[in-house]
């Protein structure tokens, strides 16, 4: 898998780390514990494109947003995660 | 028919003619008592033991491909109850007690092998890990030795002891471990199943989940609509998309994690073999073949193979490890999808939808669990509660903040 | 010397000049530059190569190539053995040597073949119907069994001396395959200007020509191919590999091949690997692997002298081998009958062709010459005992019985789309090829050319490999220009599916390596395996290290006829990575031995190694974990002696593998604040404090101190295990979670070297170096900068030993030199280097959290740190952790322990237990982390969590440990065991 | 007076290993090395950077040379930045660029070769995943990778390439370095 980074250009998958699920947003800090509980532990896990966190970790060191098929593992898209 | 060594015998001189379908392939019914989705181990064994505990053998095992065609099949077989937590340990043990009278209890050999499971450990905190969990084990009457580096040389001079990058210092050692026959355990279960009524439906996929008023009605599937007062869910890496049929949200993700298998060759390990230092473990199939494996591929996947690095990491550790491996050849890999959760341990539960119920939360380690998983399981179906070896899997672990987390990598399923 | 008796006298791609003598089971053979092992053995009259794994027939060469089922050897000896050696791909080389396997004591009287006589009882499956009783004999007596009469091969079970290595290639196109469409599709791409990489596994580029008599362009095709080669090698864009198989087809274009780099000789060169791993990434690809010939089932199809039609012509044309001296043929297909004409020219007496069809066109009849034809026939047994004598022939008049010792067979060709399938799609049934072709969801920028494609001609292959060319150069970016196509000669491959002949009436092969028989097919049917997957797992059909190339095919189709269902419905099993085996050594690479991860040293290594140090592997680090004396006899007295020096002198440790993180900005106040579950912002300019840093779970992730260097320059220290994941930590923080703050991250763990200097000394000491550290000038939790000799040190008023103490950090080119300094500087104040194993000792007797406490499974509160928890502001963690289970007031929390007799020593792991309570689960209390002798207290101590621990000091509990004899009567202390007031740290 | 004795990564590593006819390692001395973090006020500090070195940073994997600093693009608004002046180099930096940027010394951080020859890029392909053929990296290219492992960074220098890598993995990646560049005959200069 390539991931196309943004700032580095295509790269190998080995150069980056995976979080997961770019969709659940961290609750501001007023938020009740249900809100906190859902973006700690709850995922849609869509089978199809998935919006996702990876880190360039061996690279540029930015979080990206990729959009990515878990059936295909392709690569849709790719952004960095900082507007 | 019965199997034994003189119908085999008398088959032989018939030229094999009278042997029958071991399991019945069945046409699904309009209704069930209660029906598993999912036809991997968890699903068969449930049913076989709905149907043998308690009686229930108007239900259905719906599969949407050929039984066995998940994880069941793709595995590499290590069972074992090393477990560390109190929230594991008694399931997994009663499992090893089950693997233990699996083959006369479904007269069917699944060539449950109990040559050992050995891990190793490279450093003081590692061997101080494993002394914790070994003792956990013994407290829960669980078999355990921890080895000294000698202890493990004897045991497999082979290992790099000489100039290895990260030196075994020892190992934990539980003898009961070993390996079970992927395939026979699906193909015994849906024999030992089918043999008393239940019915075993492949190419039936479940397509929707029907409830009213917060309680199930059945499922509709690729065959029709199935009514069913319980409907039990067992499909390990489709857990997100079938519960998402019935509206559930559930911690887990889908992820792949790849096998591997060698050559065949003639006796060369004794019995499984993880490495402590990295992610790699290893036995020998009756076959010949070295099967093994390493870490999963770490991103959110439904594609049932992996990607290379894994592949050489693994390829690495089995070098550090094995320096004898060198010139022997990887034959296959291939991947599985698998139901991480975000603490690393299962869940056997209701969910809140009235008679629906949830099996999963797997992630690489539900082989060992199939005969234990399925007798809860169906001990749940049955009753209502949960069986006394399963109290802590619970789905509302995560809300209260009892988890399982035998690693302490907190809620990121693919570090579990 | 003897060419041996079936080498032709002329013709073929062999060297007669040179002349190679190898052994085969001890006997000392000849064959010639250019020969594979299987020709030599063929040339020589080697028939039978191996045994066969289930029943140990004899078995001889099938094919001339990859998808050899049956000829697997022992290559080489020593710790050289490579076990399953496919005899047709080995390249034959000066000392070869090779043995045959699964047999014993020799191949012509093999003990194993009595498995034979177990005929039918030993049908698929037998294993799950029996061997249930006793229980225990599984392990002991059936399996032991079945394992060694299984495996074939045997491993050399010593270290492979050889080396390997791994490297990466980038390409517009990549071709793989270079035969007739292979090469013209190199050529076509490369003269686009696209950056072109061909690879062939074979050792001579041309595939499939090498082992005709076609021609292309008037010339014969073997030597076209090699003009192409020459041409293609010309382009600098271009890179041929030969002997390099492409194995793997991954994400992204990402495509695995293996370089044979030295297969070809007795040992590698210097410098050079024995293979070379290749990732390549290319834009687009073209596959062209050809096809593979498949066999008939039929009984006694496995007989020695049994052969692929195809490889019987690659034998006569390429290695100049007869197969036979009499040679029969059976096929259903034109192709085959070129065979014929070709064993003809060759003057190999050819005593019948059989054909299965009714009817053959003449110009295609015409190519068996004079030679006896039957049609509608077929060859239903074949005899003999240690190699084919004779054949029975099922013909419309009848049986009729024919001397020959040699047999080609054709049964059509399957194009190789494994590779095609690795990321997923399924091939599709093609009535008119009677095989499977390529998936309608091919890998993202891979197209099929050739026989591959099914284009079975070559002129149709060259048509198809040149205008895939185009198309791939085209899609890489580049303009393809047509090229005329050279002129070949069209043979035709009409054919008429025929997978098994219903007249047999001995044990017919479908898979030939794993011993699966037709009546295993009907057995395993009969039993309800109908899927094609359960058919493939009940018998192993193609699961051998041939994965089913020549039988899996037949295998299907004839379960198709067995359930009524068509062929394109049962479906083909999945081919899956490596299109070959590859060896584990390839795959790994320099990554072995020491060098299986990479190692790193401090700043300091040498000075420690100087110092005698004993270096301890803590993750990727090597770390002086003590430093033996003179006359100390064990670790332990070593260990003691640093740590009492460090309470009563001074002590100098390297804790460079600290992660450090330098944070800059006007927000890094208020991120800290969030990050750790402790305040920050409030923090001075030049002081430091101990942070604690939460998971989102609430659950402890690190801890260390932070710096503030300048109103808004920070930095961060981390524990060693944790700096990668921290810095991704932080990073999220900052650009996920809060990219509105202004904060800059940089790691500089590699930049500082940082020494800890403890002791009651430690001030002495650094004043000789620093000038005054005094309590005035250095406080306690102060950060300040010294100039040391021009150079910038950084001084962290810090202890991790509870005794006054200091950490310097200096650029790390300076860390060695700097070690030496502080030795100096040390000298007369008792000076004495500590390792990891005296930092351990020490934080223990201050009760300091360390990684066996920090493991992942607790909380600030279970370490008594749950007053750090800022009820003021918001952090990660802080929500989570007030679940209720993490709040639960009977959680193990952090206490001391030591040993009631004080001459005992605990052991780390034990378990905690009411004296004389039952050994039950429920019982449990907690457990005990980490454990040292405290030179301090002349006796064992350690830290653990138990229930309510802090409330039960004084308590006697049983330290419960059957794991490495620990079981121990313990008493419950408070975690600090060393001046609990904390003076000395100001001491 | 203490005077400390700088010891650079590669210090006593480097052997050859042949007569370096296909590819020859160097290690430069006295380089000094800082990270560049550009400030919030991005503006601000390109104009610094002009004024300071005559040189426009833009914000890409790119190389970005005056006469007596190599800047390196390794991230958005970060630059490695290379050049002589040894151990006061940072505060240099730091000091031309107080108040629209930070600078983080990186002197002894990394370990920085060059290798020069014919086949410098076939050596460098037996480890780096990355395509160093002028067609995809260009003169002015900066990759930040790894290698085996090894972080790196790499870009290219007349007849050859520099690499910078973590001086505490030096002897590791020598072993890689060396034992790839063995069949071409490796020289050290
Ligand atoms: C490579 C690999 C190695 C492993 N190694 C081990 C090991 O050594 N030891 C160990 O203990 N565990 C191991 N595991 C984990 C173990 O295999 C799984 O946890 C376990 O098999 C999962 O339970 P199962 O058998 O019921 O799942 P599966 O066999 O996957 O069964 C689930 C079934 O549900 C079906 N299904 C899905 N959706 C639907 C639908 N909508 N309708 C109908 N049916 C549906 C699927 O087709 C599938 O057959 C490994 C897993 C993998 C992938
Ligand atoms: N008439 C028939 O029935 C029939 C059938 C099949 C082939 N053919 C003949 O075969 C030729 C077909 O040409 P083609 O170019 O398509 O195929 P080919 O068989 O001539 O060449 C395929 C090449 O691919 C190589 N290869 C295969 N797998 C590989 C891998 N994984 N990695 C690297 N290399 C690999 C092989 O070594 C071979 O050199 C024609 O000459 C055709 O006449 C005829
Ligand atoms: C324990 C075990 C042993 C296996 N041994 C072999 C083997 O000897 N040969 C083989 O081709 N495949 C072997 N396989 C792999 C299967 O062929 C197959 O790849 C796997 O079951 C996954 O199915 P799939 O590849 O069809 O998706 C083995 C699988 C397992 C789980
Ligand atoms: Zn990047």
């Amino acid at each position: 898998m390539r991931i196309p980074c943004p700032f580095c250009g295509p790269r190998d998958l080995s150069e980056f780390a995976y979080l997961g699920d770019a969709a659940p947003v961290r609750p501001a800090e007023t938020s009740d514990a249900t809100a906190v509980f859902d973006y700690v532990y709850l995922r849609a896990n869509p089978a199809g494109p998935h919006r996702e966190r990876w880190y360039h970790a061996s690279g540029c060191r930015l979080w990206l947003t990729v959009t990515r098929d878990t059936r295909t593992h392709e690569v849709l898209f790719a952004e960095e995660a900082a507007p | 028919m019965r199997f034994s060594f003189l119908s085999i015998a008398r088959e032989a001189l018939r030229g094999n003619r009278g042997w029958t379908p071991h399991w019945r392939d069945a046409e699904p019914k309009a209704a069930y008592d209660a029906v598993i989705i999912g036809g991997g181990g968890h699903g068969l064994a449930t049913a076989y033991y709905l149907a043998k505990n308690h009686g229930l053998t108007n239900i259905a095992v719906l599969e949407k491909s050929w039984i066995g065609s998940g994880n069941v099949g793709r595995n590499t077989t290590i069972v074992r109850s090393n477990y560390l937590l109190p929230g594991n340990i008694p399931l997994y043990e009663l499992s090893m007690k089950l693997w233990e009278g699996l083959e006369r209890d479904l007269n069917y050999n699944a060539m449950v092998s109990q040559r050992g499971v050995l891990n190793l450990c490279h450093t003081d905190a590692q061997r101080d890990a494993f002394a914790r969990r070994g003792n956990a084990m013994r407290l829960h009457g669980v078999e355990a030795e921890l080895l000294d580096r000698k202890a493990v040389q004897r045991m497999c001079p082979f290992l790099d002891f000489d100039n290895a990058r990260f030196p075994i210092q020892g190992g934990l050692l539980q003898r009961r471990g070993g390996t079970v026959r992927h395939d026979a355990v699906a193909w015994g279960y849906a024999r030992g199943a089918s043999d008393r009524g239940v019915d075993i439906v492949q190419n039936c996929a479940v397509t929707g989940i029907r409830i009213a008023n917060g309680v199930v009605e059945g499922v509709e599937t690729t065959r029709g609509f199935i009514a069913a007062k319980k409907v039990a869910m067992a499909v390990a890496g489709s857990t997100s998309q079938v519960a998402s049929m019935a509206g559930l949200r559930l911690p887990i993700e889908s992820h792949v994690l790849q096998a591997f298998v060698s050559e065949g060759l003639k006796p060369l390990i004794p019995g499984v073999i993880t490495f402590g230092a990295g992610h790699f473990y290893i036995s020998q199939s009756d076959k010949g073949g070295l099967v093994f494996g390493g870490d999963i591929d770490g991103y959110n996947s439904y594609a049932q193979r992996g990607n290379l690095h894994v592949v050489e990491d693994v390829a690495e550790e089995a070098m550090g490890l094995m320096p004898m491996t060198g010139r022997l050849r990887m034959l296959r890999s291939w991947g599985g999808i698998m139901d991480m959760s975000m603490d690393g341990s299962p869940i056997i539960d209701r969910t809140p939808i009235d008679g629906l119920f949830l099996n999963a939360g797997w992630c690489y380690g539900g082989f060992k669990a199939i005969p234990g998983s399925g007798l809860a399981y169906a001990h749940l179906i049955a009753k209502g509660e949960p069986h006394p070896a399963a109290t802590a899997l619970r789905l509302d672990r995560f809300r209260t903040g009892h988890l399982i987390d035998e690693k302490g990598q907190g809620a990121q399923a693919n570090l579990h | 010397m003897s060419v041996g008796p079936y080498r032709l006298p002329t013709g073929g791609a062999i060297d007669r000049a040179q002349a190679l003598s190898f052994r085969f089971d001890g006997t000392s053979l000849t064959g010639f530059a250019g020969d594979t092992l299987a020709s030599a053995l063929l040339a020589n009259g080697h028939r039978v190569v191996g045994r066969s794994f289930k029943y140990h027939r004899p078995r001889g060469v099938l094919t001339a190539g990859p998808e050899e089922p049956n000829a697997l050897v022992e290559l080489r000896s020593g710790a050289r053995r490579e076990p399953n050696t496919k005899a047709t791909t080995a390249e034959l080389f000066d000392g070869l040597e090779a043995a045959s396997q699964n047999r014993w004591p020799s191949l012509r009287f093999d003990i194993g073949a009595a498995a034979r006589l177990a005929g039918s009882a030993a049908s698929a499956g037998f294993y799950y119907k029996t061997f249930m009783w006793p229980a225990a004999f599984w392990e002991k007596v059936y399996e032991p069994a079945i394992r060694r009469a299984a495996g074939l091969g045997r491993a050399s079970g010593v270290e492979d001396p050889d080396t390997y290595e791994k490297a990466f290639a980038f390409c517009d196109v990549l071709v793989i395959g270079g035969g007739p469409a292979g090469l013209i599709a190199a050529l076509t791409a490369g003269r686009s200007g696209a950056r072109v990489i061909l690879c062939d596994e074979d050792f001579v580029l041309g595939g499939r020509l090498n082992a005709e008599r076609t021609e292309i362009d008037g010339q014969p095709a073997a030597i076209w191919a090699a003009a192409i080669a020459t041409e293609l090698e010309a382009l600098p864009n271009v890179r041929v590999m030969r002997r390099t198989a492409v194995v793997g087809v991954y994400d992204g274009g990402t495509y695995a091949a293996l370089e044979r780099v030295a297969d070809h000789l007795l040992e590698p060169p210097f410098g050079q690997p024995r293979q070379r791993f290749w990732r390549i990434v290319a834009k687009t690809a073209v596959l062209a692997t050809g096809a593979v010939e498949r066999p008939i089932v039929f009984g006694g199809n496995d007989k020695p002298g049994v052969m692929m039609a195809g490889a019987v012509r690659t034998y006569l044309n390429r290695f100049s081998v007869a197969p036979g001296r009499r040679v029969a043929f059976f096929a259903n297909n034109d192709d085959a009958w070129t065979t014929a004409a070709d064993l003809r020219a060759a003057g190999v007496d050819l005593v019948a062709v059989i054909d299965s069809r009714a009817e053959v066109a003449d110009h295609i009849r015409a190519k068996a010459g004079n030679a006896r034809v039957e049609l509608s026939a077929a060859v239903a047994d074949a005899k003999g005992g240690y190699g084919l004598t004779s054949l029975q022939i099922a013909t419309p008049k009848g049986r009729i019985a024919l001397d020959a010792d040699a047999l080609a067979v054709s049964g059509g060709w399957n194009p190789q789309l494994g590779l095609a399938t690795h990321l997923g799609g399924k091939p599709q049934w093609s009535e008119r090829h009677a095989a499977f072709l390529l998936p309608a969801d091919l890998p993202a920028g891979l197209t099929v050319a050739g026989a591959a494609n099914g284009m079975m001609t070559t002129a149709e292959a060259l048509a198809d490999g040149a205008a895939k060319g185009a198309t791939a150069a085209d899609a890489a970016g580049f303009t393809a220009a047509p090229a005329p196509l050279p002129r070949a000669s069209d043979e035709s491959f009409a054919v008429a599916p025929l997978w098994q002949v219903a007249a047999s009436r001995t044990k017919a092969f479908v898979d030939f390596q794993n011993d699966v028989t037709a009546s295993d097919l009907a057995l395993s049917v009969r039993e309800g395996f109908t899927s094609v997957e359960h058919l493939k797992r009940y018998t192993t059909l193609g699961m051998a290290t041939d994965q089913g190339r020549t039988s899996n095919v037949n295998g299907l189709a004839m379960l198709a006829a067995l359930t009524g269902r068509g062929i394109a419905e049962t479906g083909a099993t999945r081919a899956r990575p490596p299109e070959r085996p590859v060896a584990f050594g390839a795959l790994a690479g320099l990554h072995r031995g020491k060098h299986l991860k990479p190692t790193r040293l401090t700043p300091s290594h040498r000075w420690a190694a100087s110092e005698g140090a004993v270096f301890i592997e803590a993750g990727p680090w090597l770390r002086a974990q003590w430093y033996p004396r003179p006359g100390e006899k064990t670790w332990l007295d070593s260990v003691s002696r640093e740590a009492a020096a460090v309470r009563s002198a001074v002590g100098i440790c390297d804790v460079s593998t600290l992660g450090k993180i330098a944070l800059f900005g006007r927000d890094v106040g208020a991120f800290l604040d969030r990050v750790y579950c402790n305040t920050f912002s409030t923090l001075p300019v030049g002081k430091l404090r101990y942070g604690l840093m939460l998971r989102e779970d609430g659950f402890v992730m690190d801890d260390g101190t932070t710096a503030r260097l300048s109103e808004n320059e920070w930095v961060m220290s981390t524990t060693t295990a944790n700096a990668a994941k921290v810095m991704h930590h932080l990073e999220l923080a900052r650009q996920v979670l809060w990219p509105q703050l202004d904060v800059r991250l940089a790691s500089v763990t590699e930049q500082w070297a940082q020494f800890a200097i403890a002791g009651p000394n430690a001030r002495a000491l650094l004043e000789r170096l620093l000038g005054d550290v005094s309590d005035e000038v250095v406080p306690y939790l102060a950060a300040r900068i010294f100039d040391l000799g021009g150079i910038p040190a950084r001084l962290f008023r810090v202890s991790f030993s509870g005794e006054r103490a200091y950490e310097i950090a200096v650029p790390a080119q300076y860390g060695d030199a700097l070690a030496h300094e502080l030795m100096w500087a040390g000298e007369g104040l008792g000076v004495t280097p500590y390792g990891t194993e005296a930092l351990g000792v020490l934080r223990i007797e201050k009760g300091h959290v360390a990684g066996n406490e920090l493991n992942g499974q607790t909380t600030a509160r279970d370490l008594g740190l749950g007053k750090m928890m800022s009820a003021k502001k918001d952090y990660i963690g802080r929500v989570m952790a007030a679940r209720p289970a993490l709040i639960d007031p009977d959680r193990p929390m952090l206490a001391g322990f030591r040993a009631v007799d004080p001459t005992k020593r605990p052991r780390a792991g034990a378990h905690f237990l009411k004296i004389g309570a039952p050994e039950t689960p429920e019982n449990d209390e907690g457990y005990l982390t980490s454990v040292a002798f405290s030179p301090a207290l002349n006796r064992w101590i350690g830290l653990g969590f138990i229930k309510r621990g802090p409330e039960r000091v004084g308590e006697r509990i049983r330290a419960y440990d059957r794991m490495q004899g620990g079981d121990l009567e313990l008493e419950i202390c408070a975690p600090v065991f060393v001046d609990p007031e904390g003076t000395r740290v100001h001491g | 007076m203490v005077d400390l004795a700088a010891r650079s990564a590669f210090d006593g590593l480097l052997l050859p290993i042949g007569t370096g006819q296909g590819v020859t390692v160097h290690e430069p001395a006295g380089l000094g090395v800082a990270t560049i973090l550009a400030g919030p006020d991005r503006a601000a500090f390109a104009a610094r950077v002009r004024d300071m070195f005559a040189a426009t940073l833009s914000s890409g994997s790119m190389h970005i040379a005056t006469p007596a600093i190599s800047f390196l693009g390794t991230s958005r608004n970060v630059w490695l930045a290379v050049g002589a002046g040894g151990s006061t180099f940072a505060a240099d930096l730091a000091r031309s660029l107080a108040g629209v940027g930070e600078v983080a010394d990186q002197s002894g951080a990394y370990g920085i070769l060059d290798l020069t020859g014919p086949n410098a890029m076939a050596v460098l392909a037996k480890g780096l995943p990355i395509d160093l053929d002028s067609s995809a990296f260009a003169e002015d290219a900066v990759a930040v990778s790894h290698i085996e492992h090894i972080g790196v960074i790499v870009w290219r220098i007349p007849g050859g390439f520099r690499l910078a890598t973590p001086r505490s993995s030096a002897a590791s990646f020598w072993h890689w370095l060396s034992a790839s560049a063995a069949e071409y005959e490796l020289g050290v200069a």
